[in-house]
């Protein structure tokens, strides 16, 4: 299976100065691209389409990405054309996209626990930046000077990049011996120079902070503030909120909780909820309800951290957001997390490979022991299964971590036990030289990297 | 329906699974102290599907039933059916990030080819395969400039005309890299080359340009700014977008570095702002690059394939050192983009660019025969968008054409901004005509 | 833009190939005479992609946003977005007959699942994978009467109330196998089983009743008519559709050999009277089915695998012996049907059915408690629609209803008829108010 | 590749009366149906979806069936909600869709230079009827009892078939020495019984009839009709009209000259056009302007033979035909026409084996010789494209009837011959046992007849 590039089907050349209207210094000479017909571009991404799994392929286990079934409908929710306006539009104008913001800011307040929401941060590390640079600001307008942020070992990278890029200083909290926040390492970590800590939870391993409060007591008692990374929030809905454990801060990776397509690795939008306290930090514009009339119109929150996207956010995204909410309401949501817990224990239990942490909700780290977990992985590609997210977090051994979400039924865990099974108990031999049965075989990576042809240009010159 | 209608367990099923695991219920999978328990309502009634889609319609159909004639950052233009059949299809749009190259060839080279464009249309050799939108990418590019110049400078230089917007994100990243960006002054819409010259000196670290600027103009300028920049040891960074890009100067001949921008402007219809960030760059900063890039290789078969690489730069291996934070990007848009961009061909997009410079010209010629309006106010090259001068106070034009169903920017005491497309241009002479009646 | 946007040649392909074929241009391809060759034009204007979208939407927007209480024969409920997104795969909606089954094993697969849905919601063993619509099966099960029944008899009694579309089809179909069409008389909205005793004898090949029928009566005689046609060895054929049948008697425990009707109802849009005929029958007439069957084989590795089968009563085998015409059919709407039953499962299908009957009971009861109006006019058990008996000239109150914003049937002097569904369901408190105002 | 049936993925069966507002003797006792998820479900059609090919997934050359790329923007316009109405409206309620079929209406005669047409047969089988049964009427006004059709043994299957569903007897004239009507033998065929002579034209191996005016001469003389079979009017469009060449009626196959999607064998449409003459007899309800106002009216013809549809046919199939027609405008239709000839006959000359006759047009028969046409075209499924139509028409002996339409460019008919050539100069054993490539191997056809298991419950019984 190969579909040749587009350039390789033929590519035109144009001269653009021949037509243009401007001046030669202000315009290029050619411009060289590919120019398939339609029924070609059909055929060509028809195939392509066909050499990708997705989560309409089957299971797709990836810990920490939470990738469930994206309902069909909000696409054509998304699809009105009467949603299709410009940002710049007045208030008075634009009332029903407002309106859609206002109700999706209720939505995910009520659903964290959170007094105030932004939806315009386009992704869950764009979120997490605003929350750091909100906290931030809290900081400065109270005359703090703060220059840390304390993170989980355990914790995503993102978290660590994103506190760099605020401008902070990163203090990596080793976990504990249960896997969790070690509440002594907690209070030696912070102190006067604590921003926030940041802290999944469930964490990157499925296991609830049972010493939450006391986490929270230590960081607030030290003047940080607590920031909650969305990225697990599917174990927790309806069973608790962030907002009720102490939390300050967080954001909400919809495309994870909320069931909006992952797209290829984006767009998704990271919405981001704070406490009262916080609220006046929150990037412009807000949207509110207006006085006395019934309509919605934008705000400049006093002390606006200003803006973390040029416009209003990953809109499309949005739709789907609040259409998906809507479509399960209190008990649909509440059944996610209970569906998506149950799923993990119950793989988790079907597997012969130990899963070295527990009590675990949405997702378990299994390890690969002796195995390497990056092989175990593309000899699952063989079973017709997407593996887990490999040797992360480093706190398991070879670790496979598995997050089936409530998705999967019980013959496809069983499915996904086996080929977990097979893969971790064949030969050496076959786990290096898998995958065998898919279209590609193994695929270089390291020479990909030593010598970078990122272009059919770079192709071409080889 | 009391469960979640997406998740396929009978009570039957679920029953046999919490056997297999060995407890009572599934309350008693959750190991959260009742302290911080939730066990409250949120309040959110489920709807049906059919209840969602009507609910929704109704609500979109409160936004105003107006014609827009705005621009300023966010383009779009007719989207052929093509790209929405392509890429809904569920395999590229439910997929996630190609982390299992073997059985992700599609996406991954998919997004090779929409690299490959990028490189074409910026002449610079190195594309990332997106970032959020043009303003995070142009922060992006100033945090990159902070990492790769040599300089002991903390200067982002930016136009006098830049989106107010655009500037506050550029604030936010620059603040974490204790940057600051100060704006350089303009020259009747265009760069102010000499200014800017008396400008820059050790303490700038980068010098930002757009083509077309914010009033729609075409910089003419962009050698020297760039010779101004080299000769500081500043990173020349330029802000354009896919259309533009197919006419306008190639930026690797004008000395640019780095490319950001919106690419947007193919592929996604309007969409409130939503955009699809351009990162393209020269290969000396390769790997300074933020954002995700996939490269050829060869699989166990000597088979060309394609997979993510240098991922070392990233987030979730580099961690605090990592080039960006960035992880979720905007995959599934570039997809949209190159399909737009295939669709049209090389001819399409010189045809659709050169619009853009023909119709914002003609319709400037025409507002200016109207007395009351002067336009365009820049005596300069547009595309798409033009300013217009008003005798009237430009707010109350703009009120009153938006009360006779066109939208308008109002971009000073007495000036509008008018932007033209493929999706407007058919109501340009009602637009006319409602200037006629309102100055 | 001057040739077809389709077509993919170059000026040097093509150069290139009639070259290869060689002849010097595309016109000597041709062998058309002089005396019947056309060149002129037929003054049609390419338009764009965009532009017909534009021009088609202006068009339909002329059509009256009115509520529609109509069925009488086209029925539709939600149809959820699934349905579009999974039957609009290229690889389904392009792709033609199976003829080469290695290859189309998908949608052989699907086509075998809808007909075995067919076969559990009538109770009998054969379906076949479509027919065009209601109209165009029944009159292929009078053909099949025809051909299967020794009686030497030429009638086929259908009942007296049978939509005039309906018979007008039958009666061109029957014209060809020299049948006539003739009416039995209706007891209250049901068939008049007595009457139909008394009419039956040699003369007739079969015999036809709906459940509903089409006052939206449910039948209550089913059985007694299917003794009276089988007494008298004449076919007995039902109409009905997927989601009556969904709750009503089951037809082939009624004695039905044949059962017609529409699928329509699920999977399609209201789309303006386009259908998926429904036709299944006993083992014994397999033979002699029209259309389309999928069964299930082996390949050659011995794995399960679905292909066409009994081709040998087709057309392009049989010829003119064939038992019918029919050559394209409504194969992906028959898709779109299977996917929706699907997603209802037996218990949505259920409750939509049961839906039917209350809404329509309620419906007809409040508009009873207006003065001025009786409903239903017949006093049986209905199945989403109804009839009205007006004080006022039946015309003159759908008018008024119509200025209101409402249409129904008028199918008397002073009867309507009203049909209420999901669709609607939600506008039935307003339709009464505007009752009231009208009548 | 193997996807189970949605019934071996688990059934649920509902006790219909407990819940049922209908006394138990109007009612079932119960309903068996799967009852899959949601996700379930879109897994399950996506995999057979992936099971199957189609235009968009690469060449379709089925000889007769002329399988273009169907523009997806025709989809969308179809997919308007304002055109999704009940077909009892009152004209003055549904004026847009009337002035669509209206417009069409008027398309369809241009293009096929007649004077009237209809829209409400739902396929082109469904137009030969109609088409013939105005030929009856129009016999029976006039007086005359005909009771013979006469049909060249090339025809498509559907002319005979049709001819008998309307009472007539098929007479079969057999092809010329050139493989195309024998003048002599048509002058000896036709007489007082010959209602019409249905012809396609080109015909079935693409061959124009150069002797059209001296054929409708001889029919005409006879007093019957000449009936156009629109299967290959993709050949003329924009170089020759049936009107023009004496047909009187004829029908128009949407699906194929005017590339709406087969959709796995349909709905199609085939909308019939007649000369004046005939206008009277078509079906009921026509479309017309309304005197006077801007408008549009249905009507009945004063000599209607009735309907052949329920309704108004295959609406949304029209709509995309409209679309399609919009779009090519004069010279794309012409254009389409000239290419789909060129890339006949281009193919024809790139590939090893013979074909009989010509000059053809728009698809050719070529022989598959000694070997058997089934097997070369099963081979051919293992070099991934679709082979051409088999053993038909029966005057070229093996024949693999191949229409490559327009729609392909150089290097995919490149691509198409190569599979040819490679198929037809392997060895026998190869081709026997072929195909090897494909997700399913060599399907039992025979046995599949022999035991007629037709739906699960079947299998189930096994």
């Amino acid at each position: 299976v190969h579909e040749p590039l587009l350039s390789e089907k033929g590519e035109e050349t144009v001269d653009v100065r021949e037509e243009s209207p401007l001046p030669d210094d202000l315009t290029r000479e050619e411009l060289t691209l590919p120019a398939p017909s339609e029924p070609e571009i059909a055929r060509h991404y028809t195939r392509l389409s066909q050499m990708n799994w997705a989560i309409d392929s089957g299971p797709y286990p990836l810990g920490s990405c939470t990738m469930k079934y994206n309902p069909k409908f909000t696409e054509d929710v998304a699809a009105d054309p009467n949603a299709a306006v410009h940002p710049d539009r007045p208030d008075r104008a634009v009332q029903g996209n407002l309106e859609l913001q206002y109700r999706l800011q209720e939505f995910l307040a009520d659903v964290g626990g959170m007094d105030a929401v932004t939806l315009q941060p386009p992704a869950g590390a764009a979120g997490e930046l605003t929350g750091i640079l909100i906290a931030k600001a809290y900081h400065e307008h109270h005359g703090n000077d703060r220059s840390e942020v304390v993170i989980p070992a355990s914790a995503h990278g993102t978290n660590f990049a994103t506190a760099a890029t605020a401008g902070y200083d990163v203090v990596e909290l080793p976990s504990g011996e249960d896997g969790r926040v070690d509440l002594e390492a907690l209070e030696a970590a912070v102190g006067d120079d604590t921003a926030a800590l940041m802290l999944t939870n469930p964490n990157t391993v499925g296991l609830f902070e049972r010493d939450i409060t006391e986490i929270a007591e230590v960081v607030h008692d030290a003047g940080g503030l607590l920031y909650y990374d969305g990225a697990n929030l599917n174990a927790l809905l309806g069973r608790g909120r962030p907002g009720d454990m102490g939390f300050d801060v967080m954001h909400y990776n919809v495309h994870k909780t909320f069931a909006t397509p992952h797209g290829g690795g984006g767009p998704g939008a990271g919405p981001v909820g704070v406490t009262e306290e916080l609220a006046e930090f929150l990037p412009s514009p807000r949207v509110r309800g207006t006085n006395g009339e019934k309509g919605y119109e934008r705000f400049e929150p006093a002390e606006s951290i200003g803006k973390v996207h040029g416009f209003e956010g990953n809109w499309l995204v949005l739709i789907k957001t609040y259409a998906y909410i809507a479509r399960l309401g209190d008990e649909g949501l509440a059944d996610a997390a209970a569906k998506a817990v149950l799923n993990a224990n119950y793989l988790a239990e079907r597997i012969d490979l130990e899963v070295p942490y527990g009590p675990f909700h949405h997702e378990f780290a299994a390890t690969a022991g002796e195995r390497d977990a990056a092989d175990v992985a593309k000899r699952m590609l063989d079973f017709g299964v997407h593996p887990p997210t490999t040797k992360w977090p480093e706190m398991v051994p070879e670790a496979m971590l598995t997050e089936p979400t409530e998705i999967e039924g019980q013959s496809s865990l069983d499915d996904l036990a086996e080929a977990f099974d097979l893969a971790y108990a064949d030969v050496d031999e076959a786990l290096e030289t898998a995958p065998n049965r898919t279209a590609a075989a193994r695929i270089d990576q390291v020479g990909a990297a030593r010598n970078p042809r990122l272009s059919w240009q770079a192709l071409e010159e080889d | 329906m009391s469960g979640s209608p997406y998740a396929p367990h009978t009570d039957a099923e679920t029953a046999a699974m919490l056997e297999t695991i060995g407890v009572e219920s599934e309350e008693s999978l959750f190991d959260i102290p009742e302290a911080v328990a939730f066990d409250g309502e949120f309040g959110i009634d489920a709807r049906t599907e059919r209840g969602i889609r009507d609910e929704c319609a109704r609500m979109f159909a409160r936004n105003d039933d107006a014609t827009e004639f705005l621009g300023r950052g966010h383009y779009s233009h007719y989207v052929p059916s093509v790209v929405d059949h392509l890429s809904d299809r569920a395999e590229f749009l439910t997929s996630y990030t190609q982390y299992q190259p073997e059985i992700s060839q599609g996406f991954l080279q998919a997004l090779f080819e929409y690299q490959s464009m990028l490189v074409e249309l910026t002449g610079l050799p190195i594309a990332n395969c997106s970032m959020y939108d043009a303003a995070t990418a142009l922060s992006e590019a100033a945090t990159l400039a902070d990492r790769v110049r040599s300089t002991t400078g903390d200067v982002v230089l930016v136009p006098g005309h830049l989106r107010e917007g655009k500037r506050a994100v550029l604030e936010n990243y620059c603040a974490g890299a204790d940057l600051t960006v100060e704006a350089y002054s303009m020259d009747d819409g265009i760069a102010d080359v000499d200014a800017l010259a008396d400008r820059v000196g050790d303490d700038v670290v980068m010098v930002y340009a757009e083509n077309p600027t914010l009033r729609g103009c075409i910089e003419e300028n962009l050698d020297a700014i760039g010779e101004v920049a080299d000769d500081n040891d500043a990173l020349f960074t330029l802000g354009s977008d896919v259309v533009a890009l197919s006419v306008l100067e190639e930026p690797a001949s004008a000395g640019v570095d780095v490319v950001v921008g919106e690419a947007g402007a193919l592929g996604l219809p309007t969409s409130y702002g939503m955009g699809l960030g351009v990162f393209a760059c020269r290969e000396e900063h390769l790997r300074q690059v933020p954002g995700r890039l996939v490269g050829a290789s060869e699989d166990a078969e000597g088979d060309r394939a394609f997979t993510l690489t240098l991922q070392t730069r990233e987030q979730h291996i580099r961690k605090e050192r990592a080039t960006s934070n960035i992880c979720t990007n905007q995959a599934w848009v570039a997809l949209r983009a190159a399909i737009h961009a295939a669709w049209l061909g090389p001819d399409g997009l010189v045809d659709l660019a050169n619009d853009c410079v023909r119709d914002a010209a003609a319709l400037a010629d025409r507002i200016d025969d109207l007395s009351g309006a002067a336009a365009p106010v820049h005596d300069r090259h547009h595309f798409r968008e033009f300013t217009v001068r008003t005798d009237q106070p430009a707010a109350a034009v703009a009120d009153d054409l938006e009360e006779t169903g066109f939208l308008v920017h109002v971009v000073g005491e007495h000036l509008l901004q008018v932007c033209v497309t493929d999706h407007n241009a058919g109501r340009a002479d009602d637009l006319v005509a409602a200037f006629g009646e309102v100055i």
